[in-house]
């Protein structure tokens, strides 16, 4: 493992910092300080942080419905992350996306999505477009075990793979689609089985290792960098919530829950840190209490911020016409 | 009589028929176990098993191709989906297929199915949860849409829709289900094509669907306080229409103004309006005002998306410019 | 081989029945009789006949834009299909679907379908039916090599799969759609293989010879009526046409087309039957006049018929509204 | 100036921009060497390589989002389906995600793409291969409708449609490709938003679009030997919509017809009725005609089809009955 300590340990701040972030979104949103949906990544923080670890800022990513963890892992700003879930001007997206759509260009993170299966398509789109235009870009795809079944998927991987675009699938099984457990949505046990259909590698890692993430990851970003087109990695992996917030999840069995949460990836890679002197105890608080901090002052300059102007619901439709949506 | 919410009054209805006929079966994404996204089918999977209340997988467009198949065949599926907005990816099943296979095979096939779609903004759910694409069901040739207002309807509404040998769309609004009502559980299936008057009045006739007929509800009461009386037609199936029943209305009133959540570019609304100004137009004292959602996608914001859809105070501004 | 002389007889007499079909409608075509789109089945009778074979009447198919050779497998009455075509009264649809989508539902014909990938989902859709009706009938769906590509695809295997549905999968590869040479849609040899996606069975056969497609089709029937669910079969099969009467097809190459005309299923099938005694050529000669007297007859059918009338137009879209749709 | 084909005239504006701009490029089903299904970009492939003019796997869904996602990315596809019909197979992509994206994220991601999508009937090809579902995209806010009627409308429009930072429609009547006309190949683009008055005339105000104008100047011939005169008005996009030129045009003749080869219920003819009954009703004299298909799917029998469609005879015998 080519993995030196500073690249793990900021590794584990990502994957903390997801962590903080949801804690805090499903507090909030029990109190009713956050509305609509909200799909939290608790559990599934190794995925996310594991492939973007791998990324350059121009580099693209999508995402989902379950989108947080991903735009933090590739270095989305959990003030304006927050400012948006209050639906507030100062979102990311001035209140208009809230949860399911939150977008940081300017990190090629193209966006959460509400629909299942439609990054998928997106990202093609921007594996194409770094072709054409003869950059060495990728674009790292999540999406969920649920999603496989859609069409896009099958679309998405067929043209990738026949256009050998630089996009990695990354397939985040985490064992349900909402209630659906993935034995009774697919006949298979392994998604990664499904890159056959497409001729692409497909390789299963423990989505909760971080450091198999990474390394799935790494090999995979390479080919697609090198024009050798795309691959699909599925990460076995476990939300700890249900499927939104206010999902009380009575579809888990309650061993299944207890194994995962054996699997947690947080501790497993504390554990890692401090068996192998990566980090101390006190480091580890430290850094804790700075995510902490980052956190409160991030609801904090949500809740401070203030609503959008009714005015601009016209805004941002397109780039020219605005009064005329009006009427 | 018993007073039930809209939810259901639904339920209650689809089980109703699924009693009576074994080949009635619904399918969608979580309506097993779960009891579906809003719990409108909760309950069934326990009476009626797996095989008539079947969990699939996240594929609309299998769902609605699948009871096309189905429908052709000897069933009467029931499809849901979750949200309106999915019905775009399984568009072609719907158009090109459900609605269209009996014509093109001269007659000879029919296709009793109903497709369930919640539609619908005001759960802070953004762009993607939460359009009203009545205008899009209403558009094609082959289908029938209903679209109830409160549990009575729902109820008379959904017996017919699954006894009908035809494609029905049933929409429902999300905001709705809760709303309760008296329901008489042996009354007859609604026949499609009738219109309701909501509330009885002189002055303006107010056409409403959904959700927008509560909101003229409230609307009538204030109005009513200052001597304005409106009349409200709920049409409760956009295709067949009722148009005799609103002609008769504006006859009377002279004066229309059409609320819908939707879109304004494009709408059902839009359509209501182009009806009478091309069969109804003498009648007409005013301008016919139609008052609709921005042309914007639904916004998440609490504060934009309230701004964003029509409301009792709009109704009753438009009502007194009007009249 | 279980097939007795009767039978390969009788597989001869529809395939043979098929050919004339089409080389009649492709001349009516070019002489301005039929209209609209119209996709022969030239070369690929072996596929529709040796499943057809193997099926009831009461089992169901669904089509594609390229049909004719379905129906006729299935019992398609030439007559009712040629009027179709002529867009007369006394077709299928009464004129109202053409080429593109001939039915017969008193013989499980659900329909030729202009789009592409849209037969797969009605046969699950049939399938499931007969599951719930708890009857022992089974569905053949065909489709093209470059339907697999669609969605639609995918999510009807998955589907099928799941729920063990009695869908015989029928991927006839005839190595285009349209202009686009399998090798350019798909990074795949065998479309059989995407059988692994949804863990059913996936076979490939010669789709020229009829007697490897009548055994794979009997064998995945058999597994269908069974209850043990869905499979694939992909044939490989050649389309001696262009895409549409009217595309000159020159992205075919010479070779190529040499190649596939010398692998012609209907001679193939001859020389077996003359070789092997089941057939004397005067007997074959028999069969050839009374198959092109029945075409004969179905063309004067349609030439006679009269065009269907106007106020129809509003009619068969409902089964109860007519007059309503007017205005 | 030069004469070009509709067709051509689509083709060379697409050629200029892509000679402009190297992020320009197309992609489709059978564009390449094929040249299309109806040979629109015939040559391209030759000119511009497989990468620019990049022939798909049969995927409407994956098209359109692929569209999206590089249009999102620094380059300006151009994406074309073979038949509007197919719409329906990739709809959420253009409904949920093109038209949408900009809004769900603040207005930080531009979406330059056209998408082109060939429409109408007349062909022979019956119901899943022949509609015209414009009122579909023009009811979805985020995204632009450009439908022209003539091959000098038709080539300025598509320069400004590659130009356009918006996802854009692009409506094609396949039966007008055919259509030939005087195009300056050196004329700026076309704003969108100005319609053209396509013959003047006092008596009647006919609204049309696509192949309909071209009926519409037929009926117009024939009118004003017998002294009627209408005033043609083409839209050439329908949103935005030029609701001015239209408002000017039925002060003069304070009457309007609307032909339209849509299916009636819930057509964009519909729409612009309600526009005019709203805002410009005081104008009026008579009720607004709407002269559309018929509400059925497009049959296919040559006899069939042809009473399906409105034609000049048909708005003959309307302008007169209004007149
Ligand atoms: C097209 C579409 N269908 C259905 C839904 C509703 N829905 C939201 S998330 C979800 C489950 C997704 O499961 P999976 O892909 O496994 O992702 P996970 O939630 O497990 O992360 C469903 C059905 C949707 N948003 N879009
Ligand atoms: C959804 C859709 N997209 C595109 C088309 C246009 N089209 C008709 S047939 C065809 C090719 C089909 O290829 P394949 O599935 O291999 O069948 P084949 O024609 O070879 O029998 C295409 C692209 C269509 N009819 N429907
Ligand atoms: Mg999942
Ligand atoms: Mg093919």
């Amino acid at each position: 493992m080519d993995l030196n300590n500073n690249k793990i340990i900021e590794m584990y701040t990502t994957m903390k910092k997801i962590r903080e972030f949801e804690n805090n979104a499903s507090k909030l949103f029990a109190e009713g300080q956050i509305h609509g949906f909200v799909h939290l990544y608790i559990g599934e923080e190794a995925v996310a942080t594991g492939v973007c670890a791998n990324l350059r800022e121009d580099d693209y990513i999508t995402s989902t419905h379950r989108g947080h963890g991903h735009i933090i892992a590739k270095g989305g700003d959990v003030k304006y992350m927050m400012a948006e879930l209050y639906g507030r001007e100062t979102g990311y997206c001035k209140g208009k996306g809230g949860s399911m759509h939150i977008a940081d260009a300017t990190r090629g993170i193209l966006g959460a999505n509400g629909i299942v299966g439609a990054g998928q398509n997106i990202a093609t789109g921007a594996g194409l477009s770094a072709k054409l235009r003869g950059t060495d870009q990728v674009c790292a795809c999540f999406f969920g075990d649920g999603s496989t079944n859609q069409g896009t998927f099958h679309e998405s991987l067929n043209l990738a793979s026949i256009w050998r675009l630089p996009v990695i699938f990354v397939c985040e099984n985490n064992l349900y689609g909402i209630s659906m457990h993935q034995s009774r949505h697919q006949a298979i046990q392994d998604i990664a089985d499904r890159a056959v259909a497409y001729n692409i590698p497909g390789v299963v890692v423990d989505g909760n290792d971080i450091f198999a993430v990474y390394e799935a990851a790494k090999e995979a970003i390479e080919r697609a960098r090198n024009g050798q087109g795309p691959s699909l990695i599925e990460c076995k992996t476990y939300r700890h919530h249900g499927h939104f917030e206010g999902d009380p999840a009575k579809y888990k069995p309650a061993e299944e829950v207890a194994e995962w949460m054996s699997k947690d990836p947080i501790p497993r890679l504390i554990n890692y840190m401090i068996d192998n002197n990566i980090l101390s105890k006190e480091e580890l608080t430290e850094i804790d209490n700075t995510i902490s901090k980052e956190i409160k002052e991030a609801i904090k300059f949500a809740e401070e911020s203030p609503w959008p102007p009714i005015e601009s619901v016209v805004e941002d439709i397109y780039t020219d016409i605005v009064e005329e949506v009006r009427k | 009589m018993k007073e039930l919410s809209m939810m259901e009054a639904i339920r209650e209805a689809m089980t109703k028929k699924m009693r009576e006929d074994p080949t009635v079966f619904i399918m969608g994404e979580d309506v097993g176990a779960f009891g579906g996204c809003f719990g409108v089918t909760s309950g069934m999977y326990e009476e009626f098993g797996q095989e008539r209340v079947r969990d699939t997988p996240i594929s609309e467009g299998a769902i609605i191709g699948c009871a096309v198949g189905a429908a052709a065949t000897g069933t009467r599926p029931i499809a849901e989906l979750m949200f309106i907005d999915f019905v775009t990816v399984g568009a072609d099943q719907l158009v090109n297929q459900a609605a269209k296979m009996r014509y093109m095979v001269g007659g000879k096939i029919k296709l009793p199915m109903v497709v369930r779609l919640p539609l619908g903004a005001g759960t802070r759910a953004a762009a993607q949860h939460s359009q009203s694409l009545e205008a899009w069901i209403a558009h094609i040739p082959g289908l029938k849409v209903v679209y109830p207002s409160v549990p009575s309807d729902a109820y008379g509404l959904m017996l017919k829709a699954i006894e009908d040998d035809n494609p029905v769309v049933f929409l429902e609004h999300k905001i709705l289900y809760g709303v309760r009502g008296e329901v008489d559980e042996n009354a007859k299936p609604i026949e499609f094509g009738k219109a309701d008057i909501k509330r009885e009045g002189k002055d303006l006739t107010v056409a409403a669907t959904g959700r927008m007929v509560h909101e003229a509800l409230k609307a009538a009461e204030e109005l009513s306080k200052e001597g304005i009386e409106i009349e409200i037609f709920d049409p409760r199936t956009l295709f067949p229409f009722d148009k005799e029943t609103l002609f008769k209305s504006i006859e009377k009133t002279n004066k229309l103004l059409i609320v819908s959540e939707e879109n304004k570019r494009g709408s059902f609304a839009g359509e209501i309006s182009a009806i009478v100004a091309e069969e109804c137009f003498d009648y007409l004292d005013a301008p016919i005002r139609r008052l609709c959602s921005v042309n914007s996608p639904v916004p998440f914001s609490p504060v934009l998306e309230d701004y964003y859809m029509p409301n009792a105070k709009d109704i009753i501004e438009a009502a007194k410019a009007i009249v």
